[in-house]
């Protein structure tokens, strides 16, 4: 039983992280349909803007929770300004190009930071500080969940309340949903679209960088290639929970969070991928709108 | 019993919503039948369920094309309702852009050609010459539509009206029995409508194709249908001739502010 | 259209460029004896790569100062495999058709196993500082493969041995990260335990390298009441699941690999690295040979050498005094030297055995203690 | 004045530029040993480079949007690219062609056995770009696991080899048809998604064949991979290395050349139009009664089919595989050629081909930023030619004037 317990805690840590980047995919898709292939890279440069940060604040003599502030601080600014510049010149000139070409492009735009960042920086993996102090009350239940995976699991679930809030009662959310349904029409309801379409963009780029700081500590390595890997898995489970819709991300994240650890679990880790891909296949072959995705009717 | 298109009690609900409500409506062979209706009444749903975009949810769709037998068709997928012989064009033009006017003319012979993949790498004789019959057959049409001298020209760089005839050549190209046409005169100007009236009855006479269009044009509509149907909110309110319709107060009622008399 | 032309232009001259810029196949001078370096040079494997190209500079420097051997100079030539079989083979065809007399590298066993075919038609020895894989020279297929690191194998049965002599284990979970090197490992591990019948594999699994999550693994190893770990691969993983293992408290031995005993685990894992077994190649720091080697690598590139740096330049060394010896570049007496006589290297004094091996080049167990990497007397 | 605002929005976009790459290229840490590296260098290349770059990237959009407006604006006679005209005169091309010809021909003599097996290479992505631009190019079906019938092709080779020492000639159109047999099967469930589901089941299918080879070692024998495959044997007789890489490569222009006569083909065919159709316009292409999931089918297989072939060649050729050569960045070379060279166009992908594969051979300085330049021709081909390279132009078919009953329809 306290088995199951604990496969049930890791593979909600799991899912929670996929879940905290699968919600900016879920955003972009949301708005201009397009799968934004680099936001995994936007993750990827959140953790390393987040180390170069911490390691020259802890250089600099500063400790303790000020450095992990700062650190974030510092990622959401630097995520949130890539995701803004890979929009304009990946995306926005493509926006009447048929539906491939973005794709495309935002796979190029993925290639190419995974080895911006392998070049400029190292092909190495670099030790991440912890930057998530042990919470005390923690303690006696170490056996079960840490404190970062505490802290994981608590940011993702705030993150998709306040996110959920901020677009169905702020005028930006408004605008964000008005642009979703129907793009023409939002534009000519005084809508502006392109700053709708770049503050999504910020904001889903914003939660990477927070999520590149939390996972990174976790994990406590980071290279070129996490965005990859991570962004594979949370894009499944993006469409897993049916892409454009934020519940639906994080349901998506979780399912595939705790297939995969009652999978390695009860029958063996080294299928766990395939597991989770076959799940996505699955579901895409069945319920191609996802789990909680609206299946949308095509107009003739 | 000449009627080659026979709908019974046709209804479609799109989840809670009713779009058709038990609609029947017949097209005998050789007529040119009008669906009109204010916007939102269900005709290009009705198009939709007729040539199998959508299944109904309840009633029946008989055809019994001159050459074939009766059959019921509910529910078959869009290619084979082409197969069958029923064509359409669609409301918002779709053509293929990136093609010649020619190729898009033979997309729709290709219905009525079989060289698969062997053949086409092989390119027998056979092949060679189904494709030569392609090509001739399509430039017919084109010839007969009036867009001779644009065979070569990129769908997409052709005028308005011309890409409503290409549409019209594309779907004859399949050979149908039936033509649907959903708002052929939408957009075109008083001299390109004279020009379609004209070319859709000689469709009807030389090709011996029947019709049943969607319009808005009143003008069109009253000159040249046989018999007008007319729905509204998803349920037909009246049928019969111009003359029957324009007199119909429901008719009237359900237009106010449209003017029928145009 | 203006930027079509000019982007239609740029490419064709681009791929026309391409096209004419044919490096000519040997245009150097026929009295240097050509020594090919090959291994990953760029892309994310090329920190293994790097320092063999650096010893083997060194060495190359040190001996055409003294005049070179027998009266010529040594040429370097330096090829880039970024350690994928396809283009192996390609940086393999280069070398031979540059005429190189013998190749040291290449750096992973994939790619040395799909490159040494072609040497073997070209009849030139290869001597890799770091390819472990044991088939390269159990299997007998390649004659002319030679190495200055031990085969996974011996690592292996180094981490059993161990694990059920020293530490008397008797349950045991073998993990690997299911990449070539740490399968392999693995694999050997596993059979090695069976046969000794002293203890059990409780547990063998592949882990998914860069998940961002072992939980689920690390539970399975305390569910099956594993009391070691074996696990073959790299420190990246490694440092995640130990950490998580001693963050549930678990107290299970962890017994790795080479690819684990890097100084970069003990800095990812932190406190929780300490007491982690793993093997790595015997120290020989405190050789005289090896210091100065490290010396001239630090006056040369002002830093630390790197990974299997000693084991390259023991490669050249090897080599270079095989062919001294041998009085020619002749296959079959280079072959000849290498096996029979022994030369000094920072390794120590070494010489091969018939199937390729390095005779007396072997690992030892080392322990995290206080932060740092200790041999295990 | 307008000069002098757009010099400021340069300047700005090099400003923000700067400030976007300060943490990754100009700061490094080094967290072991507790340094960080200022590379302010970087900064002014950055800074000055962006400067620079934004006034193409202006000028160059400026001018697609007023070809745009053109299009738009009826007269769509675009002006076909110098790569176009060329390739429409004869008198260009036909000397060209047999320029062409020769050179292949002669390569292996002229060129060092090295060169002849990059040049080999190079093929076979020729091979692989036209059997994927059959899939992505002509029906518009984004495939990202292509890499995973190259697998499949790879291992039938190593394994029916291994198993009961088939030989290359016996394999390579088994290899073709368990291609075409897994394109198949992969491709049934999934073709019915939209455009970019599609794309990314076909990830994952990429992703799970890789999987599968490195984890069943019993069936595929894992990461170690499979040595020793057999290079294709000529009746039997003993090739030296060279002789084998001639072989190999005269091996590789004829098969090229068969693959650029059936893609040819098939694109000028009944087949051919219908993927094209289907890729203008899903709903109206059924209505024109061509079966949608059939015809997908057949480009899904006819890629899958062409994939196996080169897999089968690649196992002979650099006679040791493992799953490590099957990667995600595979399919996306593959990719970036197609769409470097033009979707759809044949040319155009052997273009593409050869330059993505030979420059970086051959630019020895661009090989670390082999992968960089990938990407970044992904991104620039799509906002600036979409269309590739070499356009690919449509068919003018010959007609026969017919009698038709009287006088057209309209006057």
């Amino acid at each position: 039983m306290d088995y199951f317990l604990e496969l049930l805690l890791g593979g909600l840590t799991r899912g929670s992280i996929y879940a905290l980047i699968a919600l900016g995919y879920t955003m972009v898709y949301g708005i201009i349909e397009l799968i934004n292939f680099a936001h995994g890279e936007i993750y990827m440069i959140g953790a390393f803007t987040a180390l170069i940060a911490a390691s020259v604040l802890t250089m600099s003599g500063m400790t303790g929770l000020s450095v992990l502030v700062l650190a974030t601080v510092v990622a959401v600014l630097y995520a949130s300004a890539y995701g803004f510049t890979v929009e304009k010149i990946a995306y926005k000139p493509l926006r009447q190009a048929p539906r491939l070409s973005p794709l495309i492009s935002a796979i190029g735009m993925s290639i190419f930071l995974q080895n911006y960042v392998l070049l400029a920086q190292t092909s190495d993996f670099l030790p991440f500080p912890n930057l998530i102090p042990a919470l005390p009350f923690m303690e006696p239940y170490s056996q079960l969940m840490g404190s970062t995976e505490l802290v994981i699991v608590l940011t993702t679930a705030v993150a998709t309340v306040v996110l959920t809030l901020f677009i169905k009662f702020t005028k930006i959310g408004k605008a964000m949903r008005a642009t979703a349904q129907d793009r023409s029409m939002a534009m000519l309801t005084g809508v502006n679209v392109n700053r709708v379409i770049s503050n999504t963009f910020i904001i889903g780029s914003a939660l990477a960088a927070i999520g590149g700081v939390l996972i990174a500590s976790h994990v406590g390595r980071i290279n070129f290639y996490i965005g990859f890997i991570a962004g594979i898995k949370a894009f499944t489970a993006a469409v897993l929970g049916g892409i454009g819709s934020i519940p639906g991300a994080v349901l998506g994240g979780l399912v595939l969070g705790w297939t995969e650890s009652f999978a390695t679990g009860y029958v063996s880790s080294d299928y766990e991928d395939v597991f989770a891909f076959c799940l996505l296949v699955l579901i895409l072959i069945f319920r191609p709108a996802g789990l909680l995705g609206r299946s949308t009717a095509q107009k003739v | 019993m000449d009627s080659v298109l026979n709908v019974n009690g046709m209804t479609m609900d799109f989840g809670g919503l009713r779009a058709l409500q038990a609609v029947d409506l017949r097209v005998r062979q050789g007529e040119i039948v009008a669906l009109i209706g204010p916007n939102g009444a269900g005709k290009t749903t009705f198009f939709n369920c007729v040539c199998g975009i959508y299944e109904p949810t309840r009633g029946d769709i008989f055809i019994s094309p001159p050459a074939g037998r009766r059959r019921r068709i509910n529910g078959v997928k869009i290619n084979e309702a082409t197969e069958l012989g029923l064509a359409r064009t669609f409301q918002n033009i779709r053509l293929f852009p990136n093609m010649t006017v020619l190729e898009n003319v033979m997309i729709g012979r290709h219905c009525r050609a079989k060289a698969g993949v062997l053949g086409a790498i092989l390119r027998g004789g056979s092949t060679r010459r189904e494709e030569q019959e392609i090509v001739d057959r399509s430039y017919e049409i084109l010839v007969r539509i009036g867009l001779a001298d644009q065979v070569d020209d990129l769908a997409k760089n052709l005028p308005y009206g011309a890409q409503r005839r290409l549409e019209i050549a594309r779907a004859m190209a399949t050979e149908p029995f039936l033509l649907l046409l959903d708002e052929p005169a939408a957009g075109m100007n008083p001299r390109e409508t004279e020009e379609l009236e004209q070319l859709i009855i000689r469709i009807r006479d030389e090709e011996r194709i029947s019709i049943l269009m969607i319009e808005h044009d009143m003008k069109i509509v009253m000159s040249i249908s046989d018999r007008i149907f007319v729905l509204d909110y998803g349920e037909k309110i009246a049928e019969g001739t111009a003359a029957q319709i324009r007199e119909n107060p429901v008719v009237i009622k359900a237009y106010l502010g449209e003017d029928v008399n145009a | 259209m203006k930027q079509v032309s000019f982007l239609t232009v740029f490419l064709a001259l681009f791929g026309a460029v391409c096209l004419t810029v044919v490096p000519s196949g040997s245009p150097f001078a026929a009295d240097t004896i050509k020594l090919g370096v090959a291994g990953a040079h760029t892309g994310d494997l090329a920190s293994y790569g790097l320092p063999t190209v650096k010893a083997a500079e060194l060495v190359v420097k040190e001996v055409n100062a003294k005049g070179g051997i027998l009266g010529k100079q040594i040429e370097l030539l330096v090829e880039d495999d970024v350690c994928k079989p396809e283009v192996a083979t390609n940086t393999a065809m280069k070398l031979v058709s540059q005429k190189v007399n013998v190749v040291i590298g290449h750096i992973c066993s994939g790619a040395t196993k799909a490159a040494l075919g072609i040497y073997k038609d070209a009849k030139i020895i290869v001597i890799s500082p770091s390819a472990t894989n044991p088939d390269l020279t159990q299997s007998g297929q390649y004659p002319n493969f030679y190495r200055t690191i031990a085969s996974d194998d011996a690592q292996a049965r180094l981490e059993v041995d161990f694990a059920i002599g020293r530490l008397k284990v008797k349950k045991i979970a073998v993990l690997h990260d299911k990449g070539d090197y740490g399968k392999g490992l693995a694999e050997y591990a596993k059979k090695f335990i069976e046969e000794s019948k002293k203890a059990t594999v409780v547990l063998f699994e592949g882990i998914t390298p860069g998940a961002v999550d072992y939980s689920a693994v690390v539970q399975k190893i305390k569910r099956n009441g594993a009391e070691a770990v074996i696990y073959g691969g790299y420190h990246p993983e490694a440092s995640l699941i130990v950490s998580q293992m001693r963050k549930k408290n678990m107290k299970t031995l962890f017994i790795s690999d080479d690819g684990v005993k890097d100084d970069t685990f003990i800095k990812v894992a932190g406190k929780y690295a300490e007491g982690v077994y793993a093997t790595g190649p015997k120290d020989v720091s405190k050789n005289p040979p090896a210091v100065a080697a490290n010396e001239t690598h630090k006056k040369a590139y002002g830093s630390d050498p790197g990974a299997f740096f000693l084991n390259g330049y023991a490669a050249a060394q090897a080599i270079l005094a095989a062919i001294q010896k041998a009085g020619s570049t002749d296959y079959a007496a280079i072959g000849k030297a290498l096996q029979t006589e022994s030369v000094e290297t920072p390794l120590g004094r070494i010489k091969f055995d018939k199937r390729g091996d390095a005779i007396g080049v072997g690992f030892s167990m080392y322990q995290v203690r206080k932060g740092v990497y200790g041999e295990v007397k | 004045m307008k000069i002098l605002s757009e010099f400021r929005k340069s300047f700005f976009i090099s400003l923000w530029f700067m400030f976007l790459t300060f943490p990754i290229l100009v700061i490094r840490v080094n967290t072991i040993e507790k340094i960080v590296e200022w590379r302010w260098r970087n900064m002014a290349f950055i800074g000055i480079g962006s400067f620079l770059l934004s006034f193409v990237w202006r000028y160059l959009l400026a001018s697609k949007e007023r070809v745009r407006k053109r299009a738009e604006a009826g007269e769509g006679e675009e002006v076909k690219p110098i790569s176009q005209r060329v390739l429409d005169e004869p008198w260009v091309y036909r000397p060209a062609l047999v320029a062409v010809g020769l050179f292949a021909l002669a390569f292996p003599f002229l060129f060092s056995s090295y060169q002849t097996n990059i040049m080999t290479t190079a093929l076979m992505y020729v091979m692989l770009g036209l059997g994927l631009n059959i899939v992505v190019g002509l029906a518009g079906l984004l495939d990202l696991g292509y890499v995973a019938f190259y697998a499949v092709g790879a291992y039938s080779y190593a394994l029916l080899n291994y198993h009961f020492g088939l030989g290359f000639w016996a394999v390579l159109p088994v290899g073709a048809l368990i291609g075409a047999f897994f394109g198949i099967l992969l491709g049934f469930p999934v073709l019915r998604l939209r455009g970019d589901y599609l794309a990314i089941v076909t990830l994952g299918f990429g992703e799970i064949i890789r999987l599968i080879l490195e984890n069943w070692n019993e069936f595929s024998f894992g990461p170690s991979g499979i040595a020793n495959i057999p290079r294709p044997g000529l009746f039997g007789l003993k090739l030296s290395l060279h002789e084998a890489t001639v072989y190999l490569y005269f091996l590789m222009v004829a098969l090229c050349l068969f693959t650029i006569f059936v893609v040819n083909r098939l694109r000028d065919s009944r087949i051919g139009r219908a993927w094209i159709a289907l890729r203008e316009d899903e709903v109206a292409c059924q209505a024109m009664g061509i079966d949608k999931t059939k015809t997908k089918l057949t480009a899904f297989a006819l890629g899958a089919t062409w994939a196996g072939m080169v897999g089968v060649i690649f196992a002979a050729k650099t006679t040791f595989i493992n799953p490590a050569s099957f990667t995600f960045l595979e399919s996306a070379m593959i990719l970036s050629i197609v769409v470097l060279g033009g979707m759809g166009s044949i040319v155009g992908v052997i273009l593409g081909a050869l330059i993505l594969i030979l420059s970086p051979e051959y630019l020895r300085a661009f090989s670390a930023y082999r992968m960089l330049l990938f990407g970044m021709t992904m991104v620039l081909m799509m906002v600036f030619r979409p269309q590739g390279i070499v356009t690919n132009v449509r068919r003018i078919y010959k007609y026969r004037e017919r009698e038709t009953d009287g006088k057209p329809l309209q006057a």
